[in-house]
């Protein structure tokens, strides 16, 4: 039981990173697949902001009570690499959701059966 | 020798490899003045012959040039070296060369055949690899060439652009690029084995290998090389290309193509694995009763066919045979008698092509049954005909016949009285598939050709020269260009060391 | 001092923020300034290649923080070799670009070369980085642009690129995760210093792990099968410029990384025999090496076919990879550099018969090769050297897969090596026939075409002459850079 | 192009929101070098803002305060900004981006890295605000 209550947050991440793999595979919308991919992405940050994580710590903001005492803080660099992940994330959501619309307007359709149909048609 | 003459000694392999794809360069810049184009053709012929002629005395006397290029692959050279077998097959694929080109420049004009300048280029292409081949010095210089001459003689497969051609080329490549990955693989084999590609006399790779692993790798590149050489059951490529034009047919398939392969089988067995290694594990054997049964069977496939390309491709078939036949007897005067043959073979089968080429040219027929009294009208022709069908009958006074005889003797020597058999059963079957043709064309009587009216004599003279130079080889045999000579050098070189 | 390991990604990426710049100004800039861009990152690249050729590798330390702490741009022999390959095909194609883009999609220029810099910026930052977590970020950067690069294209282009999209940030995903599994285990994001701690490591299930999610990244990346799904239809799509800079350049990038992890952060060893990663990579690699090219025989347009024929020939690549041995390795390395001439020859000479004919279906090239005859010499050459004709390129990097193969005693690979020779010569014959020795049909009318402008012609002519320069100087490339490259295979206990 | 949704409680709520998040993106700016934040994250709440008057009020009305001109032209300064921050120390001796090789008088080598990095978060901030943009301008403004 404690093995289970000490590693929640890795239960948590494969959980949510089975979710997001089903979001992205499984569903045939492309909104949802890409809603997938979020989520997926959000449990990777979890996973890494968990590995920063020291108990008894802080932020790892200069504290002048602290003072330099380096192992008094949580470990910030995961805090800023995933910072910069999740601006990536930001980014790709961005464009991917750019490219959904654009499909949206020539097909009319997010649903990768009817755009399917739709090629075949045109084509 | 003064240092600049031994640079230029060593460079005339090079040259003699290099001038065709020059002339081919040329020849594809002057694609819209057909007369520049052929001048060429011709120019770059006779250099090229010349350039290899020039070796001869030298290579007699014990002086191969040499040239190491650069490295191809870390420890492997592009290299060439002019020994006595390379100069052999180079000297009688340059001299027919020169032939083929003004036989070429009269049919390609008589049809008024499409794509000429592809044509000539790819020619030029083809002998230049056949050079290559010749001259190579090591394993992956050969394959390189080997596989160039694969691709170049493609284009003239298919040359006439039907369905027909097109499937023959792709039966072409089919066969020989499967044979080309056969001969990559035995290569690249060998080089991990032995650490190196170089040729030397004698062989040069180890029994240590074991002998069951030395025998899948002789099985690599016999079938590497088997395919080019037209060895059953790797032949049925050849009587399909014979859809290409004659002059190709003519020099690729009777004399550069094919006999590169034949060749290549003598540089492995006498060059790589050496005549003791060959016989220890079984590859002689094997060879022996593979080109003993194309003999027979290629002979009697020959007589069922009516189109006369193909019956001389059938009878190509079984000739090459011969020659390997010879690599595989392991005795000095077998060899001999293979690699002379190489040379006989090709003067006295180029005639049967040229004058075949000369009647489609002149009448348009291609059937041996279509050609009942046509003696009448092309007399020369025939005549030239029925020397060559005399020599690959193995008659004297023509060439064929001294080859055949030290071919018998090697039979004799090495103690295979039935391949001895083999080779009389295949001259009474030449005769029976030959000698029909003569007889219809001057005994038959035929309405059709009435009138004296011989083929233009740019086809005509060649076909004559070359009939001529298979009797010279038959009277004279070291003749003016030392073809009994280099055989008879490079069957010693191989086989004094290390017989069996 | 030098700093040129950090000037070839700053170049391009100057280059790609000044192009929306100086396009707003006159759409012409964009092509100069992308040219010159790529021109100087590939001066800067073979720079650096010759400076480590002579001196040894050239460690730069970002803003003088040392590593561990600070980001470090290495040039070794490997990546200062991948990043002039990968400038000088930049170039090449840039140069290429211009009219074909005008052509194809006149109104997106000036995006489509600000994408096209900072794609090949990230695809050098990913070759020049020491540090894990910056290559990822480059492998976004690349990755985001590539993703709005493919949508440009005809009306499937935007479905093809969302699909692409989905497995690349999956794949982008499963890389952190793996890097994330190596910081916590090691504590270290820089190769070297990571490389270092590991072999105490080996033991530790988080480092396979680590290792099996950075491989599956990779292998998505680099499309090598069964992980190729997204490749042939955006490739198919884009346009022409764009399928010629991403399909030469792009997976080879994602195979460079998969070496950069097996000979510097995890050793040979570990991935050669502890874990059997590199056996798999191979085993996969091969089938991927029949199934493209079975595939490829089945197509006729002919972007697809070429499509599908790189999904084979990064399986070549694989190959190398999986034997793990010197003289794969470099069959693998060599390749990289042959089939990035070879495929961008190839659709350079695809875009040049769109340019001219608007045509790609292979059934309506016929007669091709009389109209357009230099184009189609150099789609000879280049078809010959990926069916490993001697003495073009193609058959060099063949040539050491094989000698690999028969040192590692897998006869297997031997054969699917050899066999898939004679499968892409099935489909390159195909398309020559039509090109040589067909006569127009119904589908292929008669047409007006020409070799296309100098500008495209060029290019396409120096990337089939470049084959043929390769393949007879392949030896020296071996022995003074891939020899070097290597030499972690030879230490002992690797 | 986006239409003006025409909704009073969207348009008010913007209209009340921006400003606000302009000032926190200024501020997430220029404490990245020492607290939490710096130019990548304000650059992007920069942006959100900007993208929000652009969904919410339509974007020809909102292209008339800020173009898509105007936005390439701001990350083209912040990297022209960032470049020269990382460029200049290597014409004094210094690598790529070591600002204690900043030409500036006066001040000792920790300073200017603590100035130096405000220079580069500027830069960076002014980069990702501008390209976002940009990006959204490109991807949904004109119909391809």
């Amino acid at each position: 039981m404690s093995a289970l209550a000490g590693n929640y947050t890795y239960y948590i991440t494969a959980f949510l990173l089975a979710i997001g793999l089903y979001g992205m595979i499984g569903k045939k919308n492309l909104l949802k697949k890409l809603i997938g991919m979020n989520i997926f992405q959000t449990a990777i940050f979890l996973f890494f902001i968990h590995g920063a994580v020291k108990p008894g710590t802080t932020v790892p903001v200069l504290d002048s009570r602290i003072g330099m005492d380096a192992a008094a803080y949580i470990n910030p660099l995961p805090h800023v690499l995933i910072l910069t992940a999740i601006v990536v994330s930001v980014a790709t959501t961005g464009v991917a959701l750019a490219l959904l619309i654009t499909i949206y307007r020539r097909y009319g359709s997010l649903e990768e059966t009817t755009i399917l149909e739709r090629m075949k048609q045109s084509s | 020798m003064t240092h600049a003459a031994e640079m230029y000694f060593s460079f005339t392999p090079l040259l003699a490899v290099l001038v065709s794809p020059a002339a081919a360069i040329l020849i594809l810049l002057s694609s819209q003045k057909p007369n520049l184009r052929e001048t060429w053709t011709v120019i770059a012929a006779v250099c090229k012959f010349a350039l290899v002629s020039s070796m001869v005395a030298p290579v007699l006397a014990g002086q191969y040039p040499a040239i190491t290029l650069f490295d191809i692959a870390p420890g492997i050279s592009l290299a060439l070296k002019a020994d006595p077998l390379g100069v052999s097959f180079a000297l009688s694929a340059s001299l027919l060369w020169i032939f083929t080109s003004f036989y070429s420049i009269g049919y390609m004009r008589a049809l008024a055949e499409h794509s000429q300048t592809r044509y000539f280029a790819s020619f030029a292409i083809c002998l230049s690899a056949t050079m290559g081949i010749a001259l190579a010095a090591n394993l992956l210089t050969f394959l390189i060439f080997y596989e160039i001459l694969t691709i170049a003689t493609y284009p003239l497969v298919i040359h006439k652009e039907t369905a027909e051609a097109i499937s023959a080329g792709r039966k072409y490549l089919a066969f020989l690029l499967v044979a080309g990955g056969a001969l990559l693989l035995a290569v690249a084999v060998t080089l991990m084995a032995a650490g190196t590609l170089n040729f030397a006399a004698g062989g040069y790779l180890s029994p240590a290998m074991g002998r069951g692993p030395l025998l899948g790798l002789f099985i690599l590149f016999l079938v590497g090389v088997g395919a080019k050489a037209g060895l059953m059951p790797l032949h049925s490529w050849l009587p399909s290309a014979m859809v290409a034009p004659t002059p190709v047919s003519a020099l690729l398939h009777a004399v550069a193509v094919v006999k590169a392969g034949v060749f290549g089988f003598a540089r492995i067995v006498g060059y790589v694995f050496g005549p003791s290694l060959t016989a220890d594990i079984g590859g002689a054997t094997l060879v022996g009763v593979l080109a003993g049964a194309t003999i027979v069977v290629a002979s009697l496939l020959a007589m069922a066919q009516d189109n006369l390309k193909r019956r001389l491709a059938y009878s190509t078939i079984g000739h090459l045979s011969y020659i390997i036949l010879g690599t595989v007897l392991l005795t000095p005067v077998g060899w001999l008698g293979g690699l002379f043959h190489i040379t006989t073979h090709a003067a006295m089968k180029i005639t049967l092509f040229f004058c075949a080429g000369a009647i489609y040219a002149k009448t348009g027929r291609e059937n041996i049954s279509e050609m009942d009294g046509i003696g009448k009208q092309m007399p020369l022709t025939m005549a030239a005909f029925t020397v060559g069908a005399l020599g690959l009958a193995g008659l004297p006074p023509v060439g064929g016949f001294l080859s055949k005889w030290f071919l018998a003797q090697g039979t004799l020597a090495s103690g295979h009285p039935l391949l001895l058999a083999v080779l009389l059963l295949s001259g009474l079957l030449n005769a029976g598939y030959f000698f029909p043709i003569v007889v219809r064309a001057y005994f038959r009587p035929s309405k059709h050709f009435e009138r004296f009216d011989e083929a233009l004599p740019s086809m005509l003279i060649p076909l004559l020269l070359t009939a001529a130079f298979a009797v010279l080889l038959g009277i004279y045999p070291d003749g003016i260009f030392h073809f009994y000579s280099l055989s008879a050098e490079a069957a010693l070189g191989v086989v004094a060391r290390g017989a069996p | 001092m030098s700093h040129l390991p950090v000037l070839i990604p700053i170049t391009l990426l100057l280059s790609a923020f000044l192009i929306p710049l100086a396009g707003y100004v006159k759409r012409d800039f964009a092509f100069a300034i992308a040219s010159v861009g790529a021109f100087l990152a590939f001066a800067f690249s073979l720079a650096g290649l010759l400076m480590v050729l002579s001196q040894g590798e050239i460690r730069y330390h970002l803003g003088g923080w040392a590593p561990p702490i600070g980001i470090e741009y290495v040039l070794d022999a490997l990546s200062a070799f991948m990043a002039a390959v990968v400038t000088l095909i930049g170039l090449v194609v840039l140069i290429y670009s211009r009219r074909s883009v005008l052509h194809e999609v006149p109104l997106r220029v000036v995006p489509l070369y600000a994408l096209a810099m900072l794609l090949l910026a990230g695809l050098v930052g990913i070759i020049v980085t020491g540090d894990l977590f910056n290559l990822f970020v480059f492998l976004e950067i690349s990755s985001l642009s590539a993703y709005a690069l493919m949508a440009i294209g005809d009306d499937r282009a935007p479905v093809a690129s969302f699909r692409y999209l989905i497995l690349g940030s999956i794949a982008g995903s499963f890389y952190v995760l793996g890097v994330g599994f190596l910081y916590f285990s090691t504590g270290s994001l820089n190769m070297a210093d990571v490389a270092q701690r590991l072999p105490a490591l080996y033991q530790s299930r988080a480092v396979a792990a680590a290792a099996i999610f950075i491989f599956i990244a990779l292998g998505l990346k680099m499309a090598l099968f069964p992980l190729h799904l997204w490749l042939p239809d955006v490739y198919t799509y884009a346009p022409s410029a764009v399928t010629a800079l991403i399909a030469p350049i792009m997976t080879k990038v994602s195979a460079y990384v998969l070496i950069r992890m097996l000979l510097t952060v995890f050793q040979p060893a570990y991935l050669r025999d502890l874990l059997p990663m590199t056996s798999i990579i191979g085993w996969l690699a091969a089938a991927g090496v029949l199934y493209g090219s079975v595939m490829a025989i089945a197509q006729n347009d002919f972007r697809r076919m070429l499509a599908y024929s790189s999904i084979s020939q990064i399986g070549y690549i694989g190959i190398g990879i999986g034997l793990a041995n010197p003289l794969g390795l470099i069959g693998a390395l060599l390749h990289i550099l042959n089939h990035a001439f070879m495929k961008a020859c190839l659709f350079l000479v695809a875009g040049s018969i769109r340019f001219r004919t608007g045509r790609w279906k292979v059934s309506s090239f016929a007669g091709l090769g009389r109209k357009m005859p230099w184009t189609m010499a150099a789609f000879t050459v280049s078809a010959l050297s990926m069916v490993g004709i001697p003495p073009a390129a193609g058959f060099f990097s063949k040539w050491y897969l094989l000698l690999g193969s028969i040192d590692a005693g897998n006869w297997f690979l031997v054969a699917v090596i050899l066999a898939s020779s004679l499968l892409t010569a099935v489909y390159f014959i195909r398309v020559l026939e039509q090109i040589y020795a067909s006569h127009a049909n119904e589908e292929s009318a008669p047409m007006k075409a020409s070799d296309p402008p100098p500008s495209m012609l060029l290019p396409t002519l120096l990337l089939g002459a470049g084959l043929l320069i390769l393949g007879l100087f392949n030896s020296a490339i071996v022995t003074h850079i891939l020899n070097i490259v290597v030499l972690p295979l030879h230490r002992p206990g690797s | 192009m986006r239409e003006r949704l025409e909704n009073p409680v969207v348009e008010g709520v913007s209209k009340f929101l921006v400003p606000f998040m302009q000032i926190f993106a200024l501020y997430v700016i220029t404490h990245g070098h020492y607290g939490p934040g710096g130019g990548f994250q304000g650059g992007v709440i920069l942006a959100a803002s900007m993208m929000l008057l652009r969904l919410s009020l339509g974007e020809e009305y909102e292209h008339r305060r800020f173009s898509p001109t105007a936005a390439t032209f701001v990350a083209a300064v912040g990297i022209l900004i960032y470049a020269l921050a990382g460029l200049v120390p290597m014409a004094f001796g210094g690598r790529f981006l070591d600002y204690a090789y900043l030409p500036i008088p006066g001040l000792s080598s920790a300073e200017l890295r603590y100035h130096g990095i405000l220079i580069v978060e500027s830069g960076v901030g002014l980069v990702v605000w501008g390209t976002l943009v940009t990006l959204f301008d490109h991807l949904l403004g004109s119909e391809a």
